[in-house]
């Protein structure tokens, strides 16, 4: 049987495959689905300082292979994540990391801070690159010497595993790549979504309250695999490729770009079961092409 | 029976086209049955559609235990409902159901149960669950004309039927709103279910709240998954952004800021 | 009738639909499927100083909703265009703009020269944003001060109406904006293609010969519509919209959004007749509608 | 008759399933049939699947221009020939066509014609268009097993069939260079046709160049457009970078950089 383990700055992950943030709730309200165990890890939903209502309806509309969502960040705080999530979801039987949100250095490092306390939280996800939050979310991915900031406030306080989540609505994804090494990340997470925006002809508006959203499932894909290529080859430290991934052979193509692991993000919402179905045939193709270990195929893309 | 989600194939058994419109799917599944309530919903994948990246939401319309089969009410609305009406007996229909809350059951056997449009679907599988309950609800139905009312039969063997068409061709002419019931100084219902396109149920709320009247409405929003991760169908309530996949799609009129 | 024609920067349009540079050769190989007088435009294929090869093959890829090219320029150069295309494409019942690229600003200024002497052509479109050529083709397009550098360099060559196509790869597109409204653009088209890979799992190899390419198509629909509405938030200048644009409902929310005009790019791929069924379906769209001007359709999204 | 392009819904009069992987379709075209030339090829537009977003080519399998119909020969490979092969009577299918230059007329009346895999597809269009010049070629076909021989009795129309299968369940076993008219000293053919796999092209271009035989191959490349426009196709030539989809897909070996 092929050896799906990674290893990821330390962190052992029993598979690549890992769920992401917002499109995952807990974890729990996938429990009629599949087995989280199954799961190399889950990132839960961002967790801001204070409770956050998100913005107003509706924060969706479809798109061509692909959907805009403006949820903006919707959360009940750090405190309520501490008391009230943590214990429900604590002793899940896979990694649960937390996506960390804020729009001040200060709100991040709070809840990061407050994060390295709980003892089942084994890495946190620095969400730097949300587009739905108007107070600095954006910017802090979008400008270098921000996003090496916001790192290491961040890498101060928090002592544990720390992932940083970019946002592709940048010219230079590796100037933000090496940016946030400088500040300390060990772990890079690539991409979140691409700004866009949807109207609806007939009614001559914009179909989101916020007019613009986020970008995601497989329109992106080709986006992202670029950029986890891009950052591959511009830094050393291990990257966790995401967007649009539907399938199994899209997570391979995202593991031979350069991705230690992976993460299933819209998918979820068509298939609640395709991050487990996704490892399954990952672990046929490595079958199929004799691979023993799934980092002989990280970054293993032939470009000669 | 337990009160769990599923993702599955289930068989088409029977297409009925209503009208122009609207047609019904009864779909058999693999396995028994999990217990369905009443103003649940099923998120359905359409296949073979390149412009429906996602699933749509549908009202679960009828439930038999018996034959292990349920059924959709869908109205053709866009390319989804279009694909949707092109299955035939022996296709398959991916579902993820029952998902949502579900419509209460009265302290009162003065029940009224208003729908139009696609509103109705969930009212038929309500009704027939107030009659397991011994409570006969009068039924008002909206339609646009003659031609779309349908189904009457089947209502009728639940309670009494009144209906209202935009143009007069059927039962009294207007919305459901205009109807005579609702004329009177005060109604005589103790209790109002509801579901239809928003701004009936915003007048119908109206009326309830004027009565004093108990009510209970059936949201429809925007989904992108229907089981509470994704955060994109929230409606304000007393108690904050709620989601209408999971807090919902059932809400009474009380817990919404309508006025 | 409702009223479709426009004004660009004094240059008439008798509809606002044009077909994009690199996915309507020079308009002929149409001849067979519409009627070319039917178009308020034609953007030729791109030219440059000298004759180039492009790129090795393969040069395409399918991806969800859209396709990535790296065809890379490939052109005989403007002495062939000035003499062998143009007189067989000058008598057009339409307006025939070139879209004009290079790899230095003297390229630019070169080929521009040229073709303002050609009286049949009343505009030329800088491809400032090709992705696909390794000298400079891509810093134009998202460096601001060169960006100004290279428009100001040609307005002082070119004497017509002088249009500027702008790359998405950038954080802020709304800069580059100003950056070539400053350099004395006319006029500015958005989007270029978006940069993005496909890799083949399989065989384990990039399926493009450069191994990144240009996404284009319905994929892009939301990011092209995105940076319209900025772009016309953000100057004042008129802009031509494009980015999977399919039918005329895609093309009405361009409109919508602040475009003045549209190109119908890689739908003419899947529909050679696709651009004048727009041009039928927008005048449709205004009858319904009762429209009676198309340019009161321009930005006129409800945003309130 | 014009040599026009045109775009087209053709109805589906026939479908036959030659084998697993390949298929037929003849369609009728809607308005009288443009002169179609031997080589040239076919834009399909495939409707309904999600994950076929640009046309996809195939070469004119046989015209009939009585009957105004023209058939495809089709390989299932991915999701777009999957799904074209659910296509039924009846349907219908929209085609660019024709598109490409065409085998040319040859000086001799001793040809050979080889093909492999979907690449017979042109051949036996190719074979009757010779027939009607008077030239009765000999037709050598390569298919990996016997199950997946088809359509000889067409092909013996036409000229003398020579088979080989990869496992020798009927002909000749081996790849189709192996077969022995290639074996000895000096070939009898004065021009050779070919159409398959890249590497079998290149492998009879071998035999060819040695044996000093004029030769034309059909060559594959991804296409978006098929019309000339996007430049996506091009292959190296004697002219520099040309597109396979107007200059080609015939081209002589003597223009291709093949050694
Ligand atoms: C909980 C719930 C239960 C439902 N039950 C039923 C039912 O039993 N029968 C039935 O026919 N329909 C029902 N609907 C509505 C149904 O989901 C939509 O009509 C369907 O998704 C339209 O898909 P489409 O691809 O055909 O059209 P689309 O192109 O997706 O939509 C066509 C038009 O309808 C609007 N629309 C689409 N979905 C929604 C929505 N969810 N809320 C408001 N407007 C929308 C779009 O904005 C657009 O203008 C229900 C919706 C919800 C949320
Ligand atoms: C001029 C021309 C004529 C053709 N004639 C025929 C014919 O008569 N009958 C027939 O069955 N097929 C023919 N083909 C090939 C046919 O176009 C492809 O098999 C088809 O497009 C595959 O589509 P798909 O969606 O099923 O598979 P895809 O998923 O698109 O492809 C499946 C596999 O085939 C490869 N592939 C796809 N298209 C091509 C291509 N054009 N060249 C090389 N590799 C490719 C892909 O890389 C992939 O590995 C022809 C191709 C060309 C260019
Ligand atoms: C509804 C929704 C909510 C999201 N919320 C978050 C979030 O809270 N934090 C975050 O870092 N990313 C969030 N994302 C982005 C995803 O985690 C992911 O980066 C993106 O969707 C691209 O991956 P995909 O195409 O596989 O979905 C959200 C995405 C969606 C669709
Ligand atoms: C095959 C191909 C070739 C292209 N060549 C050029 C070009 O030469 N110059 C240019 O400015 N844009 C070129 N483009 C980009 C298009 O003009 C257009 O900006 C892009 O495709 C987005 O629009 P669409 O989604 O409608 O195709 C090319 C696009 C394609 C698909
Ligand atoms: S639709 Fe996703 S939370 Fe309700
Ligand atoms: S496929 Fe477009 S030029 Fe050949």
């Amino acid at each position: 049987m092929p050896d799906l383990s990674v290893n990821i700055a330390g962190l052992p992950f029993k598979n690549p495959v890992t769920t992401a943030s917002g499109t995952f709730g807990y974890g729990d309200e996938f429990r009629d689905f599949i087995d989280l165990g199954r799961l190399g890890g889950i990132f839960v939903k961002a967790v801001t300082g204070k409770n956050r209502d998100g913005n107003a309806y509706p924060r969706m509309a479809e798109t061509s292979s692909g959907m805009l969502n403006s949820v903006g960040l919707q959360n009940k705080g750090i405190e309520h994540f501490c008391h009230e999530i943590y214990p429900r979801i604590k002793n899940f039987n896979t990694n649960i990391i937390v996506n960390v949100s804020g729009s001040t250095v200060e709100e991040y490092v709070e809840v990061a801070e407050r994060i390295n306390e709980l003892d089942n939280i084994p890495a946190i996800e620095l969400n730097i690159s949300c587009p739905n939050v108007k107070l600095g979310g954006m910017a802090f991915g979008t400008i270098p010497s921000m996003a090496t900031e916001v790192t290491a406030e961040v890498r101060k306080v928090y002592h544990k595993v720390l992932m940083v989540k970019l946002s592709p609505n940048v010219t230079s994804i590796s100037d933000l790549a090496k940016a946030v090494v400088d500040g300390g990340a060990d772990v890079i997470t690539l991409i979140n979504t691409l700004l866009g925006m949807a109207i609806d002809a007939e009614r001559r508006r914009p179909v989101l309250s916020t007019i613009t959203g986020g970008l995601s499932g497989p329109a992106i894909k080709p986006v992202a695999l670029r950029m986890v290529w891009q950052v591959h080859k511009a830094v050393h430290v291990p990257i966790i490729g995401l967007g649009g991934i539907m399938n199994a052979t899209d997570a391979i193509e995202f593991i031979l770009a350069g991705a230690s692991a992976i993460q299933v993000g819209t998918a979820n919402f068509i298939d609640p079961a395709a991050s487990v179905k996704i490892a399954d045939g990952i672990e046929s193709y490595m079958e199929r092409h004799k691979i023993k270990h799934i980092t002989d195929l990280v970054g293993a893309l032939r470009t000669e | 029976m337990e009160l769990k989600k599923l993702v599955e194939d289930l068989r088409v058994t029977g297409v009925t086209r209503l009208n122009k419109r609207h047609f019904t799917l009864e779909l058999l599944s693999p396995v028994k049955l999990p217990l369905i309530l009443p103003g649940q919903f099923a998120q359905a994948l359409v296949e073979n559609s390149p412009s429906t990246f996602l699933r749509r939401p549908f009202s679960i319309h009828s439930v038999d235990y018996q034959k292990n089969t349920l059924r959709l009410l869908i109205q053709i609305k866009g390319p989804g409902t279009s694909h949707l009406a092109e299955l035939k007996a022996g296709d398959h229909l991916n579902l993820i159901y029952p998902l949502g809350n579900s419509f209460s059951l009265p302290f009162t056997k003065d029940v009224l149960l208003v729908g139009g449009g696609c509103g109705v679907a969930p009212l038929l599988f309500l009704a027939q669950f107030l009659n397991q309950n011994n409570i006969h609800p009068t039924i008002l139905l909206g339609f646009r004309t003659r031609e779309e009312v349908s189904e009457i039969d089947a209502y009728s063997r639940c309670g009494k039927v009144l209906i209202t068409t935009d143009d007069g061709t059927e039962g009294e002419k207007g919305l459901v709103v205009d109807h005579s019931i609702f004329q009177r100084e005060k109604i005589e219902f103790k209790k109002i279910y509801c579901c239809g396109p928003d701004a009936m149920m915003k007048a119908v709320a109206k009326i309830a709240r004027m009565n004093n009247t108990d009510c209970e409405v059936s949201l429809e929003n925007t989904m992108a998954c229907g089981f509470g991760v994704c955060l994109c169908c929230i409606t304000p309530t007393d108690k904050g952004n709620e989601r209408v996949c999971v807090e919902g799609p059932v809400f009474n009129i009380r817990r919404l800021p309508w006025k």
